[in-house]
């Protein structure tokens, strides 16, 4: 089986040489995409029958600098080597739809293509490497190939912004992770993953450094709360098919670190899994405030990752909680609930980002609230969304439900098993996640409501008619894979089951406490088949009476016109009042003059509290070095005076140490 | 796991259900018209509403789409489902360990359809309606969890169907729980089911509605759908907090229905009394009104777990 | 006898910080070299060897000699004359000056109760080396600075003879060697900045800061 | 026999025969040819270890010298493949006299440093450092401007002034050496077998004024100063022989001093001296880099924390010894191939200034990709070397356990990665607004991508697969300094 993964390895490497050989960007936008499909195509069928019929293989070459190489096909790498596959196919399918209408402005794809390519090989490879040194240098390559695929419009500033961002964001962790795994080397004498996993004396201080680097290293790229500045500013610079691959699965290579992080280190301290818990609970509720507060499609579904990220954390929280106090159950149940939520996670955030695209090329600008009546002119897209919305949302017949519901679970299940303050602070998280779902009916109403439904609210017509074909079909495939899993849960359950196996030793006890949450299919099927019924009384009776088109009415007043629609931050207005400590929100509007009425304007935008302070440092940081630049002043007589300063300093210490 | 109840009576008791929901209604509408001195429409008006709405003509805007053709069916099926998880004397007709979390987001799913469904008809009024719905569910949300939820963790069961067999009047820290569980209830129903200190069910000025302009413009069987909904909704959450008594445990099947009726006249007759009584609240304390609610939920729970360890 | 001449030349050093002149700057440089080579057969006398001779009359030629007719020259080329007549007289410099002589003597004296060495040298050769870089760090004038590296020079060949390092005589030659390059070469530089800058003042020697 | 004829004898030659002959394209030919045999003479010595000199002489090629010597080697034989391509484009009767003097000047570089490198006697060090300075005048003041003659002028003095602080310090070390009376002559070998008897006050007082000397040649802050403004106003070429090369003389120099004094107890004091001095330079880099609008000054203060990651990876010892010598070979890889770059703008342009790099990837497509790829190769993305070894330096540091220069070091980084990547992607990015040019005038790919690439991709092999070759003589290097790997 290994062979087919090989191949696709192989395919890529053929599309790195691809845009030196064809010149002509239509063709080589085609040519490279259906390369990287097939290619990905490969990779995915073989890592579903590992997955499916699984056994630990793993690959050992010894390179002189890093020791012995390990590449290994584990629970946890197969599982996200296919998430990670199954968005990267979605992505280049869409990106055959979508680059062309780059290419008719004039922007060379050829580059862009090259580093969307290594972007995708590196995302498998750091899946599957064992290595702690290859694996930051595959992590390296992942960020250079994500940077230049964002920066792919760079004659725009906000798109450079978002860009620098990015890459400031990554080397930080990047730095982070320098500390975490030599810390691990200076103890074990080793860089592979299963000799951290062996050496069980780790002292608590080493153990805490490791962790805290690790945890945080990892939080910076998956962007928990504190470090997800990056993400609103990278993802909506980059072209959709791009920003639907990083938030999809660019994010989780973070939550891929701390799971793998979870499995190798010994859980003794359970004060780690609780902030992961209070940090995962601030990132989602935030999150979802902050993406209630935007007008931009991409910025909103940009804090939304953030969100999602925050209920993966809570699942990962309840597992390191059950490892601590030797709770299988609980590993289980909370690694389950965090990987399918991953799983599911990569799949509607995908499909939204692409939808957010083919609304992109119609609209005029990103702003919705200029937006309005897409539904008639992107039917597909339309379907596509609204599917992705509500389950994202979490709500039942759709995969959001399912990972949601398994971690509400964990959540009882550890409030049953722990004691003292437990059950109190897990149900305060309950409630904080159910809180959340209602944010997010809110929030993807309000953007559904305001881009797809009503009318146009610039009474412009769209900017070009039809839907690109190519995209529409990857949104529906989506869209039909959020419906499978979300109505037959056991699929999903089983690609999990591997992993879950690894972190419990014992393969079958994992089985028995997820299996039957399997069963829900009777519910859900038993719910459409109601559905269906109600639909089918509803037209037979409508069948037999008149249904006739009017004016919608408008309690008497007759000219009414497309701006009296709602508007998205009239919509979100009260609610992101509320937040108004943690949300930054800022009104600037002419007030109120002369009797007769005059031309107004009204501008609401919501600044993020915490990108303001990390700005805040970086102008702090300006200012601190701007201090010291009095060294090179220019006068060679101060540079002599530097040099007898320097000597009499160093004798001094001389006398001192 | 999953249990399809065997027994034909839980299947008939959730038919009666859906055929009493609009009863409820008419008997509140006839309470209020008594208090305030008028003789009022007599207790089965909602019935003869639905029969005329079934026949009429259906009326959509031209600026709706597919949503607004679905959205009643799907509004009406998730809040019927949730009524089929609920234990009425017999044990219930669907229910599996954790349908708690099933009842939540069912009614959050139709709370979701039908605030598209009035986003999609592109009148101001439609979305104003939708933005307060949306604004109250959230804040909807934390209560029921705070109620059932903590009961389920109290009581280590986690389906519908189990979670009050638990509930025993002679404990005395028992029954302070349930009282404070049914009165945050009682504010849930008013918050969701539109009932008078959050919106007033038959005012006619679109600006200060919620509920009802989120259907304005529906009509003909949608609209009996939608409004048969509200009704059934009313029922469900009225059954809630009266099985919070656990009236079947307590007094077994027969004298169990009984009380368990006298419950849910007692909280009609609440509910016709507040609205003849009180006027609506202004929008803007709403959320502070659901949160007294949410408040005495996180108090309940604290003073039940810190109670239980001593 | 080393230490009268060595006295001599903190002597010169105090000349130093009075004048402004160019002229007296060579004459310093003049007197100075005389009496490094002085003090350099004086210290020798005991094993006299022909390399000590001609070590000596090499540095009694290039210090005393070579190099400040070069200077002059260079003062003549390029009609410095009267040098930065401009600035006043500030009392300031000698006080700073006195203070390093006096400083410098101090240091040695402490030192040579932990280590053999001869203190009325060491002292002076610190002190020239401490006196060559305040001048560089008080006066403007470029030719100012060449005239104190060529002081910190003498200070650093004075330090040899303090501290009885019998260098091999080959390196000595290297030396001196390297320091007439050192001053042919900042020579060439002086003339070419004649023609960028008029005044050769340091001053203008600020543009590439940042 | 043949290595010596290569290294000394051929540079003497080629100095004179440039010097004598007029047309520059038969001295670059002549300096190529001296270039590669003196790359050949080097790495011999690095592969066999074995010294070409009669043992006991005042030159000696030991392993130190000899993996400098292939650095010095290497980096000049770039400079000279890279430089008719930069003299072509130095049309202008102004730039005659000095394509003139530009080869004799780069043989007779290649002669001092070449002595500098195996000299074994203190003394002669001190004086053949004050001959590399010299040869250097003549390439810095290439372009014969105001700000050249300026740069000139600063680095001649302040370099030698250093040299005299370095003098004094050869003087003490003379001194400390007075009791025992068969090292009196200074000589490196025989003072670092002798040390534990050397007075150690005055060797703590020898070390100090060496290293204040030499860090004004080596850019170590504080005595950097002299050394930006030469290395940011001379040409290309010169500027990366003087990143490469020139600093990597001076450091020997200094492991010279530190190899001494190594043995007896002044190694801590030593060491405390050596990361202080790394990390404030890695702090005056960090100010610098932080805004800077002058993209060769900002080349010239990545060499400032560069050579202050080198002194800090020596003052911490142990592995980071090792990583600190790997950098100084993977450092002068990618200080050549940004210099080359840089210099390609500066001639496409015209100005130094950032802020008039626009439509970079239009106009010089593959300047620019060389010039990103250069960027995140000295900023310590993992495939390139500066990672391996930055890595050996904090793995060092841990092993030693002193958490503070290791936070600092960290962080300093990143500060630094955020100055420069701001800088390089506003060049790398930014629209031009007058419409960009024809496609016709794009540039091709010409030697100089080619020795960039080179320089790049050569360094993964070599921090990679660890050739035996190269990390035989570092683990040498390392016994000279008591460490065991």
């Amino acid at each position: 089986m290994i062979a087919l993964f090989i191949i696709g390895l192989a395919l890529h490497g053929l599309n790195l040489i691809l845009p030196a050989l064809l010149r002509d960007s239509r063709r080589l936008n085609i040519a490279c995409n259906l390369l990287n499909a097939g290619a990905l195509l490969c990779g995915l069928i073989f890592s579903l029958s590992a997955l499916l019929a699984y056994q630990r293989v793993e690959y050992r070459f010894a390179v002189p600098s890093t020791g012995s190489v390990v590449i290994g096909f584990d629970g946890l790498s197969l599982f996200f080597l296919l998430t990670f596959q199954l968005l990267s196919l979605a992505a280049s399918l869409y990106a055959i739809g979508y680059l062309p209408h780059y290419i008719e402005r004039g922007l060379s794809v050829r580059g862009h293509l090259w580093f969307f390519t290594l972007l995708i090989v590196s995302l498998q490879l750091v899946a599957v490497v064992q290595n702690a040194l290859v694996f930051l240098v595959v992590w390296e390559f992942m960020a250079l190939g994500a940077y230049f695929s964002i920066v792919f419009e760079r004659t725009k500033e906000q798109v450079r912004r978002g860009g620098f961002w990015y890459l400031v964001a990554t080397h930080a962790c990047v730095l982070l992770l320098y500390v975490c795994f030599l810390v691990l080397h200076e103890v074990t004498g080793s860089w592979n993953f299963d000799d951290f996993a062996r050496h069980a004396a780790y002292e608590p201080k080493t153990l805490a450094l490791v962790l805290l680097t690790g945890f945080a290293g990892f939080g910076i790229k998956a962007g928990f709360m504190p470090f997800h500045v990056w993400l609103p500013n990278a993802h909506p610079a980059a072209p959709a098919h791009v920003s639907g691959l990083l938030s999809a699965i660019n994010i989780k290579a973070g939550i891929y670190g701390i799971a793998r992080l979870m499995m190798i280190l010994p859980a003794q301290e359970a004060a780690y899994g609780w902030g992961l818990l209070a940090v995962s609970l601030i990132s989602a509720v935030l999150g979802v405030w902050y993406a209630l507060a935007q007008h931009d499609i991409k910025k909103l579904l940009a804090y939304h990752s953030v969100e999602n990220i925050g209920i993966i954390g809570l699942g990962l929280s309840v597992a390191w909680l059950g490892r601590c106090y030797a709770l299988p159950e609980l590993v289980v149940l909370g690694f389950a609930g965090a990987l399918l939520h991953t799983l599911n996670h990569a799949i509607f955030k995908g499909l939204l980002f692409f939808g957010a695209g083919n609304v992109y090329l119609h609209a005029h600008g990103g702003n919705i609230e200029k937006m309005g009546g897409f539904a008639r002119v992107i039917p597909l897209t339309a379907v596509g969304f609204l599917v992705g919305a509500i389950s994202i949302c979490g709500l039942p017949p759709f995969n959001g439900f399912v990972s949601e519901f398994i971690i509400y679970k964990s959540f009882f299940r550890a409030a049953d098993l722990l004691h003292g303050y437990a059950p109190l602070l897990l149900l305060f998280a309950a409630v904080g996640l159910a809180f959340m779902g209602g944010l997010a009916v809110a929030c993807f109403t309000k953007l559904y409501g305001i881009v797809f439904l009503g009318q146009n609210r610039a009474g412009v017509a769209a900017r070009r008619q039809g839907e690109p074909g190519s995209s529409s079909i990857v949104l529906l495939g989506l869209a039909s894979l959020c419906a499978i899993i979300g109505i037959f849960p056991d699929t999903s359950l089983r690609l999990v089951g591997p992993a879950l196996g690894e972190l419990t030793g014992a393969d079958q006890t994992a089985a028995e406490w997820v299996s039957p949450i399997g069963q829900l299919q009777i519910v859900f099927l038993l719910f459409l088949a109601l559905t269906v019924v109600i639909y089918g009384v509803k037209v037979w009776l409508q069948g037999r009476t008149v249904v006739r088109l009017a004016e919608t009415w408008g309690c008497g007043y007759t000219a009414v016109t497309p701006r009296m629609q709602y508007t998205a931050s009239g919509f979100a207005a009260e609610l992101v009042q509320l937040g108004r400590p943690m949300l930054d929100f800022a009104v600037q509007w002419t007030p109120l003059q002369s009797v007769l009425p005059v031309a107004r304007a009204f501008h609401s935008h919501c600044h993020d509290r915490m990108e303001n302070g990390w700005l805040l440092l970086n102008r702090g940081i300006g200012r601190l070095l701007g201090a010291l630049r009095w060294i090179q002043s220019g006068d060679i007589r101060h540079y002599v005076l530097y040099v007898f300063a320097a000597v009499g300093f160093y004798l001094l210490c001389a006398l001192v140490w | 796991m999953v249990k399809l109840s065997s027994d034909p009576l839980s299947w008939l008791m959730c038919a009666l259900f859906f055929a009493a929901a609009p009863l409820l209604t008419g008997i509140i509408n006839k309470v209020k018209a008594r208090l305030s001195g008028r003789f009022g429409p007599t207790v089965w008006q909602p019935y003869y509403e639905l029969l005329r709405l079934a026949r009429k003509e259906t009326v959509y805007s031209t600026s709706a789409g597919f949503i607004s053709r679905v959205a009643p069916v799907l509004v009406w099926c998730t809040i019927a489902f949730a009524a089929l998880l609920l234990p009425l004397g017999r044990p219930a007709a669907v229910s599996f360990p954790g349908d708690i979390i099933l009842f939540a987001y069912l009614l959050a799913l139709g709370r979701f359809f039908q605030i598209l469904a009035a986003l999609d008809v592109a009148s101001s009024f439609e979305g104003m309606g939708a933005s307060r719905e949306a604004r109250f569910a959230v804040f909807a949300e934390p209560i029921f969890f705070f109620t059932i939820g903590s009961l389920a963790i109290v009581t280590r069961r986690y389906s519908l169907d189990t979670v009050f067999a638990e509930i025993s009047w002679r404990d005395p820290l028992f029954f302070v729980f349930v009282s404070v569980g049914v009165l945050s209830l009682f504010f849930l129903v008013s918050a969701e089911c539109s009932r008078m200190p959050v919106d007033d069910p038959n005012t006619h000025l679109e600006l200060t509605m919620i509920h009802e302009v989120m259907i304005l413009d529906a009509s003909g069987f949608d609209l009996a759908l939608y409004q048969h909904a509200a009704s059934l909704k009313l029922l469900l959450y009225s059954t809630l907090a009266a099985l919070m008594l656990n009236p079947f445990g307590v007094f077994g099947p027969a004298v169990g229905a009984l009380v368990y009726l006298a419950t849910l006249l007692g909280l009609a007759a609440a509910l016709a009394a507040i609205e003849t009584l009180m006027a609506r609240f202004r929008l803007l304390l709403v959320p502070q009104f659901l949160l007294f609610g949410t408040a005495i939920g996180i108090l309940n729970i604290l003073i039940f777990t810190f109670s239980r360890q001593s | 006898m080393i230490n009268v001449l060595t006295i001599l030349f903190c002597l010169t050093l105090i000349y130093l910080a009075v004048t402004t002149r160019l002229s007296a700057y060579v004459l310093i440089l003049v007197v100075q070299g005389a009496l490094v080579a002085g003090v350099h057969t004086l210290a020798f006398f005991s094993d006299f060897s022909w390399s000590h001779l001609i070590v000596a009359a090499a540095v009694l030629l290039v210090r005393t000699l070579l190099i400040p007719t070069y200077i002059v020259k260079i003062i003549r080329q390029l009609d410095m004359g009267h040098g930065d007549r401009t600035r006043r007289y500030h009392p300031g410099f000698l006080v700073q000056m006195a203070g390093v002589v006096i400083g410098a003597f101090l240091i040695s004296h402490q030192l040579s109760r932990f280590t053999p060495v001869n203190v009325i040298p060491f002292g002076a050769a610190v002190a020239g080396i401490a006196a060559g870089g305040l001048l560089i760090v008080r006066r403007r004038l470029l030719l100012a600075h060449v005239v104190g590296f060529l002081i910190i020079e003498n200070g650093l060949f004075l330090l040899g003879i303090g501290v009885q390092a019998q260098m091999p005589w080959t390196i000595e030659l290297a030396g001196l060697l390297d320091l007439f390059v050192l001053v042919f070469l900042v020579g060439i530089a002086i003339n070419q900045l004649k023609s960028h800058f008029p005044e050769g003042e340091s001053a203008e020697l600020t543009g590439l800061q940042e | 026999m043949i290595t010596i004829l290569a290294l000394l004898f051929l540079p003497l030659v080629a100095t004179a025969f440039t010097a004598w002959k007029r047309s520059t394209h038969t001295n670059h030919r002549v300096t190529l040819v001296v270039g590669v045999a003196h790359l050949l003479g080097s790495l011999h010595c690095l592969v066999t270890q074995q010294n070409p000199f009669p043992s006991d002489w005042w030159l000696a090629v030991d392993p130190l010298a000899a993996f400098f010597l292939t650095i010095l080697a290497h980096t000049f034989v770039l400079v000279v493949l890279y430089s008719p391509g930069f003299l072509r484009r130095m049309d202008g009767p102004e730039y005659d006299r000095s394509k003139r003097l530009f080869y004799p000047a780069l043989n007779f570089y290649l002669l001092a440093n070449t002595l500098a490198l195996v000299v074994q006697q203190f003394a002669l060090l001190w004086v053949l450092l004050e001959l590399t300075t010299f040869s250097l005048a003549p390439l810095i003041f290439f372009y014969r401007s105001k700000e050249s003659l300026e740069a000139v002028w600063k680095y001649l003095f302040l370099v030698s002034l250093g040299l005299v602080f370095l003098f004094v310090g050869v003087l003490f070390f003379g001194l400390s050496a007075r009791g025992v009376a068969d090292s009196a002559s200074l000589v490196v070998p025989r003072m670092a077998d002798a040390a534990p008897r050397l007075n150690p006050l005055w060797l703590k007082a020898g070390f100090i004024f060496a290293l204040v000397g030499l860090s004004a040649k080596i850019g170590l802050a504080p005595m950097h100063p002299g050394d930006i403004d030469a290395t940011s106003n001379a040409p290309a070429p010169v500027a990366a022989l003087m990143a490469g090369s020139l600093r990597s003389t001076a450091v020997l120099a200094l492991l010279r001093f530190y190899q001494v004094v190594s043995p007896t107890e002044v190694r801590p004091f030593a060491q405390k001296l050596l990361v202080f001095a790394g990390l404030f330079s890695l702090a005056v880099a960090a100010v610098y880099i932080w805004r800077n609008r002058n993209y060769k000054r900002l080349l010239a203060y990545s060499s400032v924390e560069h050579l202050g990651i080198i002194a800090l990876g020596v003052g911490i010892g142990g592995v980071a010894l090792l990583g600190a010598l790997l950098h100084l070979l993977f450092n002068s890889f990618g200080k050549a191939a940004l210099f080359f770059m840089a210099g390609n703008m500066h001639r496409s342009y015209g100005s130094r200034e950032v802020n008039s790099i626009t439509d970079l990837t239009r106009r010089l497509p593959w300047t620019g990709f060389v010039w990103v790829l250069a960027f995140f190769y000295i900023v310590g993305t993992p495939p390139f070397g500066i990672f391996f070894s930055e890595l050996f330096v904090l793995q060092g540091m841990i092993r030693t356990a002193d958490w503070l220069p290791f936070t600092l070091f960290l962080a300093l980084l990143m500060v630094i990665f955020i100055g420069m990547s701001r800088v390089v992607l506003r060049m790398l990015h930014t629209p031009s607004a007058v419409p960009p040019p024809s496609v016709a005038n794009t540039e091709r790919l010409n030697l100089s991508h080619a020795l960039g690439l080179y320089a790049i991709a050569a360094s993964v092999p070599l921090a990679i697969f660890q050739p035996a070759a190269l990390f035989d003589s570092l683990r040498a290097i390392l016994a000279t300094f008591g460490v065991k790997l």
